[in-house]
């Protein structure tokens, strides 16, 4: 099943542009993971303007990568979407602060804190979620609002700023290291709230008409996920990663990849991609009490992982 | 050909001043006709109710046998993008040329076909553009200080020369050069300000076809009759 | 004048909106890519008169923003109107602030100016002031020969007079462009909105956009167009009403 | 002249800088906050091959969109330039689509038609057309009558007739605008190319404010800056160009 | 007072015919002097030239005890964000207030001068535009076709008027009427087209002041004159 021409084109559209937190995306593509699936797939980075689950539907893409509220909106909406793994076990979204500024240990800690929040984004879902948790909301804490660029916290207007974990939180970390400062991360996981993070998506039709298709791509992806979570393939993925995202330094790339595998394979024994229904149902859970879907949309019963592919 | 004006009044809108009062007069013909009058009595606005009379019915102003009637001023100018001589070919109809061809050297704009309009000097730009109304259909073409800026010798060849050339049409030549006027126009419409108590009156001209010896006495006394009109 | 534009907007919205209902019917799309009439009704019963206070709030800061660019343009075409050095290094200087997109500049002014109304305000005006600054710098920079020739002779020009005499002669003109700036006044704002703060329609904007709400944004752009429409309609009376009064451009009354 | 627009550049880069190095000793900043000029020139050194390669990508991208504006500014312009109902209607649905801010149309236009080349292409040409557009609406609404009237009272007024000689009376100011129009064009480019996360130098910008590297930026500014003072200064040398090739106006030679 | 040229040549940039070709002539003292020759001859040409030579030291044109020229044309306008009357207030020295008000009465300026200048009448236009003029600082004034489209009648009176109350004063005026240049004018330059033969020269004119009864053997002679010097 070499040869080019009987290669099935399949498009895969990320959430985000191409850094080390894709580096299983990148290394099944570099690797010939895809290739050797039979498949031929061509990465597209994201933006908050585009929606896998969007070009899904509309044919653009036939698998893609979407956050758990995305999943959650579109079914609320009618889409017809399947999550087929779930890439990061630990939501990367935390909040970065120094260490010499706070120390969190209880949800009631928070009252009082200079924080970002994106309006509109997961990190005020999820804070919501803390703060009512504690019993507060976010008329008792002083929020700014977040947007492209960290200013408000590199001039330290604010103690607390959200960050992706593997990917600013590594570059903001170095940043502050060399003026000597240090960070810790404020991950809401640690306080019990499990909200999913991005997951691999694809369309119920292309899973009902195409299960081999899903299943090759899939076990290809996971694969090459795997390989690239392996301490011993370092060299090889940053390679990799550093042929895709030229405008990040090595050494910081090597931190991202040393953070990515954290929270995507926390334990050697976690396969990677496992879905777990519990987060799944906490998250709608959470969308729900909050008003962001209208009724129950039983994102559980959209959950497929590889197993029911075979 | 009949071109007739029963009592026109006009004032510009938020002026309270009537520009034109009373206008009663007719003229008949084709040939040279010719408006008279001082500076800022209404000529110019005279000529351009004319020219739009049929846009606007309420006015008392009546043709028979005229069709087409073109109004040309001495500030018009032709488009910068190509010399002069060809802008012509461009507005004159096929059956035109050897009538171009004559009005050019009447004209004598042979030399400067080549060069835009803006680089022509005042004389020149009125010549050209003249020439062009008169490659048009029309039947009354109505003067507004057209040739004001060339010199007389010149001005009285085209006159003539156009008087030849398109004796079955009509003009109305509007200007300042009384002598000019008393020489070569028929019918010399002299307007007077509303303010004087003198209404408006034709007066005849000699209506010459060539350029004579002065025959002196009839043009002083038509010139002298312009003149104690208003 | 002011009523037509607002129907005429309304065409074009319902034009717009049938054009996404036919695609979304064409390929049958869910709600999610495409919201459906109904629920685009149900956000807009929702959703409008909080956006309409936000595109008010918006309008507000837009209208001081057009003010300033006006000012600016004025300022900067004034001064970089002559093809010396000096005007010269003005144009380049103007030009280059504007190539750079707002996005990449935005970090720098909030370093310098904080992230407050100021910021907001000055990227507004910075995303307006450009396009007048063209108009005005080809209007400041062609001579009107026929009126200047007596004060130049005479020793009398001034630059103020300068000015005043190239604007009056292209009065039409320029009041066509402050007019249609006003749309861009609006743009930058709610793009300032969309990068940094708390209020306005853009702030609106973004989080429908982070929430995939395509009804919530077809709802803001609804408001948005009706408010502009009204402005942009007010400015055009007051542009003819200027014109009416200083110009009295009486020429062509007859003709 | 080039050659002057490009070191003017560097004076007011330069400037620049030097203000921002000045706030950050006078505020002690950190150099994540505002980078060294150290850390700036290491950046610079790393980064400014990828970038001009980048910078060309998205000039090549510019270019095209420039002309696509332009073109789309000459026809709607055209198309509105009477004050009819029809000409209304066109001027408000332009006005309209440019009060939108492009973040809130990016999802539709993706919708529509894919993130390709093509959507890239039409943020880019509707951040670039409206100036245009509203230059070109002055000046075809202003009729040249001492020209016009022959045509007109002629019968042979066409529209094309019209356009030309509104456009050749107003060479100079349209030339202006579009020279001008090119940062604009860069600006739109850059922003698509923010948005649509593609390739080009908005790709780049992005990257860098995600990594909040503010010395790449800087470098990222310096080669826009760069590269469009020289696309300036040629737009404008073709500009003159055109007008004493098409223009020949001599007439104020002597005076 | 004296104004001299001594073999000035011009052509206009770009094109090779000579407009102005080895020009000799001298004028002397204050007064009306005139420039007079066919259209696109070059009047307006050597006009503008003349206006601007001091920035251009490389023309043979010398002046003694001339300061200050300025050059005045039928065409220009003046602004119109306000009345007529109050640009002319304005660019009033604050001493010749009187003057002012004498050439608005010589000039029969006075019932426009609450009007913008786009609602003047071409000849008002000119009016007004010269009035302006008249009353700066100027040791030469040039007329460039000045009052050409103002009638006959006015523009002999104002004429008369200039001429007495700038009685120290240099004027070089600019016309296609041959009568009015003979009649009232002290030299007459005449200008000749470089191709033919003849050089241009001086005639004397007859430099009227006041409007007598012709005296038209003498004034026919000039005539003749100028129109056979080309
Ligand atoms: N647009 C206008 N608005 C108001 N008044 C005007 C307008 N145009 C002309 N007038 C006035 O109307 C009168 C007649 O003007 P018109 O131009 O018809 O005179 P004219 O006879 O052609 O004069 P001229 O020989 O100087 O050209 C003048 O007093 C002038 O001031
Ligand atoms: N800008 C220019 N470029 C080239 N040639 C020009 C330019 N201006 C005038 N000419 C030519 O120079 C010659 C003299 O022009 P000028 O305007 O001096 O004539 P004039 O004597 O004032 O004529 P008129 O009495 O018609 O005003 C004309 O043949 C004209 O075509
Ligand atoms: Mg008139
Ligand atoms: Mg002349």
């Amino acid at each position: 099943p070499d040869s080019r021409a009987e290669q099935i084109s399949l498009n895969y559209r990320l959430k985000w542009l191409f850094n080390t937190s894709v580096a299983g995306d990148i290394f099944a593509m570099e690797k010939g993971f895809f290739a050797a699936a039979g498949l031929d797939v061509t990465i597209k980075e994201g933006s908050p303007e585009k929606d896998a689950i969007k070009e899904l539907e509309l044919g653009y893409a036939d698998f893609g990568v979407a956050s758990a509220d995305q999943v959650i909106r579109a079914l609320d909406k009618g889409a017809d979407v399947v999550v087929l793994a779930q890439i990061f076990q630990t939501n990367p979204m935390q909040w970065i602060y120094r260490d010499d500024q706070l120390q969190i240990t209880r949800l009631s800690d928070l009252q009082g804190c200079r924080m970002g929040i994106t309006y509109g984004g997961n990190d005020e879902t999820i804070m919501k979620t803390l703060l009512a948790k504690a019993g507060l909301t976010l008329r008792d804490v002083q929020v700014t609002g977040v947007r492209f660029d960290f200013t408000p916290f590199l001039k330290n207007r604010v103690t607390l700023w959200p960050v992706y974990r593997n990917s600013q939180g590594v570059i903001l970390a170095g940043q502050l290291a060399r003026e000597g400062e240090s960070v810790r991360f404020f991950n809401p996981a640690d306080f019990g709230v499990d909200f999913v993070a991005n997951s691999v998506v694809t369309s119920g039709k292309m899973a009902a008409d195409h299960p081999d298709r899903v299943r090759q791509f899939l076990s290809a992806l996971l694969d090459a996920w795997e390989a690239a979570m392996d301490p011993a393939n370092q060299k090889q993925v940053l390679a990799a990663v550093k042929r895709y995202d030229k405008g990040t330094q090595g050494e910081v790339q090597k931190a991202q990849l040393d953070a990515t595998r954290d929270l995507v394979k926390p334990r050697p024994d976690t396969a990677v991609g496992r879905i777990r229904p519990k987060a799944w149902a906490q998250t709608e859970a959470i969308m729900l009490a909050q008003g962001m879907i209208k009724q129950p949309v039983h994102v559980t019963s959209r959950l497929r992982d590889l197993a029911s592919f075979q | 050909m009949r071109l007739e004006c029963s009592g026109l009044n006009f004032a510009y809108p938020e002026s309270e001043t009537m520009v034109i009062q009373d206008l009663w007069f007719a003229m008949d013909g084709p040939g040279f006709h010719a408006v008279f009058g001082p500076s800022g009595v209404g000529k110019t606005s005279f000529a351009k109710l004319l020219a739009n009379y049929r846009d606007r019915p309420e006015l008392p102003i009546q043709t028979s046998g005229i069709g087409t009637i073109l109004y040309s001023y001495n500030l018009e100018r032709l488009p910068g993008w190509s010399s002069t001589g060809r802008h012509l070919d461009r507005i004159c109809p096929a059956d035109r040329q050897d009538l171009k061809k004559e009005l050019i050297d009447i004209f004598q704009l042979g030399p400067v076909l080549g060069a835009r309009f803006s680089q022509l000097s005042m004389g020149q730009q009125n010549r050209m553009n003249l020439i062009r109304y008169l490659l048009q259909d029309f039947d009354l073409l109505i003067l507004d200080e057209s040739l004001a800026n060339v010199d007389e010798k010149l001005r009285q060849a085209i006159l003539l020369a156009v008087k030849e050339l398109f004796s079955h049409k009509m003009f109305l030549y509007i200007s300042h050069n009384l002598m000019e006027v008393a020489r070569f126009c028929k019918d010399i419409l002299v307007l007077t300000e509303p303010s004087r108590e003198k209404p408006s009156k034709i007066v005849s001209g000699q209506d010459d076809t060539r350029i004579s010896v002065l025959e002196k006495p009839s043009l002083d006394r038509i010139m002298l009759e312009v003149m104690s009109a208003f | 004048m002011l009523f037509r534009r607002i129907y005429q907007f309304m065409i074009v919205y319902a034009v717009f909106l049938a054009i996404l209902l036919v695609v979304k019917k064409g390929l049958s799309l869910s709600d999610y890519v495409i919201p459906g009439l109904s629920l685009i009704l149900e956000t807009a019963v929702q959703m409008s008169a909080g956006f309409f206070t936000d595109v008010m709030d918006t309008l507000s800061v837009a209208i001081l923003g057009q003010g300033i660019s006006i000012f600016l343009a004025f300022f900067v075409g004034i001064l970089g109107r002559k093809s010396s050095w000096a005007g010269s290094m003005i144009r380049v200087t103007a030009y280059n602030i504007q190539a750079y997109p707002i996005v990449a500049l935005a970090p720098i002014i909030f370093i310098l100016l904080g992230d407050g109304f100021l910021s907001r305000l000055l990227i507004a005006a910075m995303i307006c002031y450009f396009p007048l600054l063209l108009s005005v710098l080809g209007v400041m920079a062609a001579p009107v020969e026929d009126i200047e020739h007596f004060y130049i002779a005479t020793g009398r020009m001034r630059w103020q007079l300068e000015v005043k005499i190239r604007a009056f002669e292209n009065l039409s003109k320029l009041t066509t462009v402050i007019a249609g700036s006003a749309t861009l006044a609006m743009a930058g704002t709610i793009v300032a909105e969309f990068i940094a703060a708390n209020a306005g329609i853009g702030y609106s904007i973004r989080i429908a956009l982070y929430q995939s709400d395509l009804a919530a944004i077809l709802t803001a752009l609804f408001m948005i167009g009706i408010v502009i429409s009204v402005y942009q309609g007010i400015l055009e009376t007051l542009g003819e009403m200027v014109k009416a009064k200083w110009g009295s451009e009486n020429k062509g009354v007859l003709l």
